[in-house]
């Protein structure tokens, strides 16, 4: 909140469509199997919501919500989702990614669906995460 | 020379990668500037993304969202795969870019010559 | 003290404005989608929910909210009229244009009500807002004199006086 | 043929036209405005493109774009102002 | 009966948009200066966009998709000032030239010296 | 358990490495030096697991995963027979090796880069073992950008000129990587399929097409980018000479080996035999281009003074060696070409150890400063002598091994001119390396200094085993051979 008298018109908007931005983001992350949505589009909205932030209030603010080793934390922890989605069916009878095979509904179909959601899931976190961190070392200046 | 009209009107996908595949080519070898060329370099790569997606045309099919109708889809697998492919193009054009950035806190400059004067200068 | 009080009230507004958002988004109305829907919309709202909603005060926010409702139907015109206008410059065959930049001041206070202003003059004819003090003076760059005629008439001009009169900032517009 | 697929071709004339002012410039700004009012357009050609093909799915689409033409124009022009993104 | 005349005032809706939407474009490309071609590019979408989708709603009727094109709407309508304010003030802090009438005569003179045209900026 | 999950040994190979890379910022921001450690670890890992794999391919014979449990057209297939297996264990092996030796030589060379270094070297191993055990062809160019991906950063993160060579490098490897990508579009145009065995099933109906030949022509060329075959080349030698030695060393000994090995698979599994035996040109064309590969790599390596540079030409001689066993395409030229995958890999990591090693402990790049190196790091420079006596091709190495059958290839196949390129470029890698040894071994050293300045032992190590194997791998190359045989046979009496 440095600069006061400049940028009000952007700011003041931007405070108004951050939330809504990210909502939406989640919005089609969550709605994958049903709508064109799913986890990189998802992801780039998500990302695209916090570079809004970034841009109108400062690199700080942002990093504060979202410091840089959260962002390494998320992109890790989006490709283990994957990855241990898989493993789990391995362990549950199935091959690899096989999510029929994943006791989460009673029908194979179903848990297979809700299988993918949650891939989906990690993949729109690891999207975001890595969209970010490419913000992020392209913004700051000198190493 | 209605042959010649007969191919361009049925091929005219293969033409256009081709021609959009040739100007990126040129993008990337012709031009100094490292950042036109990495624009070239996506041009290139677009350019087989249309050429998938347009092998994977069927007359009069829709993209391939499921809907209750009885409709004709598109072959979804080459957009499944396109879908993989743009996301490898848009990774390669990260590390590109970060690559130029450090390129230029470097040696002060994204213009290939002045880089390689630069080089040789040490 | 009293913020804390207040504090509950935004994030209250701000988790139903925005959960309503992801049910009509959604359009479905089953338990997996709406919980989906709880969680993340409290998530945004819980990190957000300070700036998302500034006025503190409830009654305010209503007021607020309806007087902005029935502003817009007016700024619709208004912004019709502005097209129609700028329509006219671009397919006239002259062009009488004449740009420049006024300064005009509109006695509004809070920041909210300057952007509402601002993104007003913006949609309106010829005029686009380049900047505006913290002491509530425009820039406004404007295609030609006669359409910004409107801002500089008299002080404050019609539309902040309606825009300031949403935010309970000034009193109502008369003619 | 659906009516709308008319408003579809008036849509691609508009955008040519503005596509015009985007190539031959002459400055920077120009370009930026060009390419907002063409993000634009897409936003609304992909509205009427899920009526011609009725998939009212692409309207999420729509707002995507709505949404990343909105960032990336504000994004441009932060960076052009201040010479860096975040200062 | 009712559906053709949803129809037509769907239509009309759609030209009246189209028509601003081309004379925003016209507009972009006639005016002379980069200020004033923001007048046309941020107002006619802003308008264009709202009518077109307005029109989309009349033929779609009161549903789900209908509130997602008012979502739109909303979107177009409070981002579209903002990004144009954003290139605006862009455009001012860096220096860039007006067009004026009293400044036409010079501009001139200049441009025809430099063939670079005089609103070229660093950038 | 162990019996089921021993079904699973492909995938886990996989996912081992995806998870091992991406858990890498998460140990690294326990403890930075923990990320060496935990890299040796999960190649380790797929180490021992491609071990298994190919001891199961040879015992068993084809081993057949469906990732998703989706079945082949339609599914994404891994499948290792032995071909497969072999590179699996050489590729497993160096990257082993180059984990353990890159814990000193990377701290020293780049410091405080550890996190991104060996996600990316995970990576990189991930993707090139996925690149070899897939059987699905757009699977294969996923996993080809992955690795390249990495291998860009990796080589960017060396000296100030790295960023130049890195660009080029991405570049290059762009325009391959679409080739690659347009080839497969075309195979998949007219077959339908993008499963390696499906594509075989249904290529030969179809040789007459000229689309068929179009789209071979793109994969040959886009691979040769990848492998550095001698006239598209460029990139090698400036992204070998800057990047930091353990990447160097990784990149030479397996990259390159990975694209010869798509080649490979391209050429007589998916294609098959037969196709070539009707347009022989293309046998021809290779042959030349490689013959010409290794006299210019020699030559421009004996004109290089770079220890690194020169190491980097003569990879890009040896390479052509490989491609000259693919193109003459019979029983001992074939066996000869995977025979000289697993010695040049093991040759070239280990010579590009010990310029690292020297570049550690000396800071000398250069072969003129290498004066009386041989009493200052004795063991180095041993490794070094049995590399290069390797490389040149002397008895009983395995280097020596590989030429000769080569060279009885090439006579078995009447091509005089080849078996001439043959002994001519082993004289020149003799003249190139003699005047390495001539300064090391002859050379007066100024400054007078005594022994015991060796690297630390964790470098010293694979390099001495890597030496110590090309030794070895020429006794026991019959082994090799034998087992070579039994794919060499499916190939040449299942294509005529």
């Amino acid at each position: 909140m440095r600069e006061t008298g400049r940028g009000i018109i952007l700011r003041t908007n931007a405070k108004f469509m951050v939330p809504f931005i990210l909502l939406w983001g989640l919005y089609v992350l969550t709605h994958g199997t049903s709508g064109p949505g799913g986890g990189f589009q998802a992801g780039v909205v998500l990302a695209a919501g916090f570079i809004l932030y970034a841009v109108v209030f400062g690199l700080e603010d942002t990093q504060k919500i979202f410091p840089f080793k959260v962002v390494l934390v998320i992109a890790s922890l989006g490709v283990s989702i994957y990855a241990w989605i898989g493993v789990f069916a391995i362990v549950c009878g199935g091959n690899f990614l096989e999510y029929g095979k994943i006791p989460l509904a009673h029908e194979a179909a179903e848990s297979s669906k809700l299988g993918i959601e949650m891939v989906e899931i990690g993949i729109g976190l690891t999207v975001m995460a890595i969209m970010l961190s490419i913000f992020y070392t392209f913004v700051q200046r000198g190493d | 020379m209605l042959d010649v009209i007969d191919v361009i009107l049925t091929k005219y996908n293969y033409i256009i990668y081709m021609s959009l595949m040739t100007l990126g080519l040129y993008g990337m070898i012709g031009k100094s500037n490292l950042i036109k060329k990495l624009i070239g370099m996506s041009v290139f790569q677009y350019s087989i993304f249309l050429f998938y997606i347009s092998i994977a045309d069927v007359e009069g099919g829709i993209a391939p969202i499921l809907v209750e109708r009885e409709v004709t889809y598109t072959n979804p697998l080459p957009h499944v795969l396109i879908l993989t492919a743009i996301v490898v193009a848009v990774s390669t054009l990260a590390v590109g870019l970060s690559l130029v950035i450090r390129i230029y806190r470097e040696f002060g400059s994204v213009d290939e010559n002045k880089i390689l004067m630069r080089l040789k200068d040490d | 003290m009293e913020k804390r009080s207040f504090g509950g009230f935004s994030l209250l507004i701000s988790f139903v404005v925005l959960y309503l958002f992801w049910i009509l988004n959604s359009g479905r109305l089953e338990l997996l989608y709406l919980s989906m829907g709880v969680i993340c919309s409290f998530a945004i709202a819980y990190i957000f929910h300070e700036i998302f909603v500034p006025i503190k005060e409830p009654k305010a926010a209503f007021r607020t909210a309806f007087r902005f409702l029935l502003y817009i139907p007016w700024l619709f015109y208004q912004i019709i009229l502005a097209n129609l206008d700028v329509a006219k410059r671009v397919l006239h065959p002259a062009m009488p244009i004449d740009p420049q930049i006024i300064v005009f001041p509109s006695k509004l206070k809070s920041e909210l009500s300057m952007t509402t202003l601002g993104n007003s003059i913006t949609l309106t004819p010829g005029t686009i807002t380049v900047d505006i003090d913290p002491d509530g003076t425009f820039y406004v760059h404007c295609i030609a004199r006669e359409p910004a005629e409107f801002l500089l008439s008299e002080v404050p001009c019609e539309m902040a006086t309606r825009v300031g009169y949403v935010f309970g900032e000034l009193p109502r517009w008369k003619k | 043929m659906s009516i709308f697929e008319i408003f579809l071709y008036i849509l691609l004339i508009t955008t040519s036209i503005v596509l015009y002012r985007v190539i031959k410039g002459p400055s920077l700004f120009d370009r930026i405005v060009g390419i907002n009012a063409i993000g634009t357009k897409t936003i609304l050609m992909i509205v009427v493109i899920s009526y011609v093909f009725e998939r009212p799915s692409f309207l999420d689409i729509a707002l995507l774009y709505a949404i990343l033409n909105f960032i990336g124009s504000i994004v441009i022009s932060i960076y052009i102002e201040r010479g860096g993104v975040t200062e | 009966m009712i559906e053709a005349i949803k129809l037509a005032i769907t239509v009309a809706f759609l030209l009246a948009g189209s028509f601003f939407l081309v004379t925003g474009s016209l507009g972009i490309v006639r005016f002379p200066d980069t200020y004033s071609r923001m007048h046309a590019a941020g107002k006619c979408d802003t308008l264009g966009v709202s009518l077109m989708l307005i029109g989309f709603i009349i033929y779609q009727g009161l549903d789900l998709v209908s509130v997602k094109l008012i979502l739109i709407i909303l979107f177009v309508f409070f981002t579209g000032p903002v990004a144009v304010n954003a290139i605006i003030r862009a455009a001012i802090n860096s220096g860039h030239k007006m067009w004026t009438v009293e400044g036409w005569k010079e501009w001139k003179k200049e441009r025809i010296e430099s063939s670079e045209g005089l609103n070229d900026t660093s950038g | 358990m162990i019996e089921e999950l021993s079904n699973h040994l492909p995938i886990l190979l996989i996912v081992s490495g995806l998870i091992g890379a991406f858990l890498t910022p998460l140990i690294g921001l326990i403890r930075r030096e923990l990320c060496s450690f935990w890299a040796s670890f999960i190649t380790l890992i797929q180490f021992s697991i491609s071990i298994f794999l190919f001891y199961q391919a040879v015992q068993v014979g084809r081993i057949s995963y469906w990732l998703g449990g989706w079945e082949p057209p339609w599914g994404i297939e891994y499948a290792i027979d032995i071909l497969n297996g072999f590179v699996l264990v050489v590729v497993s092996t160096i990257c082993l090796s180059v984990a353990i030796y890159g814990r000193k030589s990377l701290l020293k060379e780049v410091p405080g880069k550890e996190i991104q270094l060996y996600t990316l070297y995970i990576l990189l191993c991930t993707g090139m073992l996925g690149i070899i055990i897939t059987g699905d062809v757009f699977n294969l160019y996923v996993f080809l950008e992955i690795s390249s991906l990495a291998a860009y950063a990796l080589v960017a993160v060396g000296d100030r000129n790295s960023l130049v060579a890195s660009f080029n490098y991405m570049i290059m490897g762009t325009v391959s990587a679409c080739f690659i990508l347009l080839g497969i579009g075309y195979l998949y145009l007219m077959t339908g399929t993008l499963n390696m065995a499906d594509l075989s099933r249904l290529l030969p109906p179809l040789y007459d097409r000229p689309a068929i030949l179009i789209g071979l022509a793109l994969l040959i060329v886009g691979l040769s980018i990848k492998t550095a075959l001698f006239p598209l080349h460029t990139w090698l030698p400036d992204a070998y000479t800057h990047s930091p030695s353990a990447i160097s060393a990784l990149l030479s000994g397996t990259f390159t080996k990975v694209g010869i090995y798509v080649l490979m698979r391209f050429i007589f599994s998916i294609f098959g035999l037969e196709y070539f035996l009707r347009n022989t040109d293309i046998f021809t064309f290779l042959g030349w281009v490689a013959s010409a590969g290794i006299i210019f790599g020699a030559i421009m390596a004996i004109a290089q003074d770079d220890f690194k540079r020169m190491l980097a030409y003569s990879s890009i001689s040896q390479i052509g060696y490989i491609a000259l066993g693919i193109s003459l395409a019979n029983n001992f030229a074939l066996a000869g070409s995977l025979l000289h995958i697993f010695g040049h890999s093991l040759m070239k990591t280990g010579l590009f150890m010990v310029a690292g090693a020297v570049i550690y402990s000396k800071g000398i790049k250069r072969v003129s400063q290498l004066e009386g190196m041989g009493n200052v790091m004795p063991f180095t420079m041993g490794a070094f002598l049995i590399g290069a006596l390797s490389m040149i091709g002397i008895p009983p190495t395995i280097g020596f091994v590989s030429k000769y059958l080569i060279l009885l290839g090439a006579v078995e196949n009447g091509e005089w001119v080849f078996a001439a390129v043959i002994l001519f470029s082993s004289l020149l890698t003799a003249a190139y390396f003699w005047r390495v040894f001539e300064k090391v071994y002859f050379g007066e050293n100024k400054k007078e200094e005594k022994a015991g300045k060796e690297a630390p032992l964790s470098m010293l190590l694979p390099t001495i085993i890597l030496a110590i194997l090309s030794l070895v791998g020429g006794f026991l190359a019959p082994m090799f051979i034998r087992v070579f045989e039994l794919w060499i046979g499916g190939v040449i009496l299942g294509g005529v």
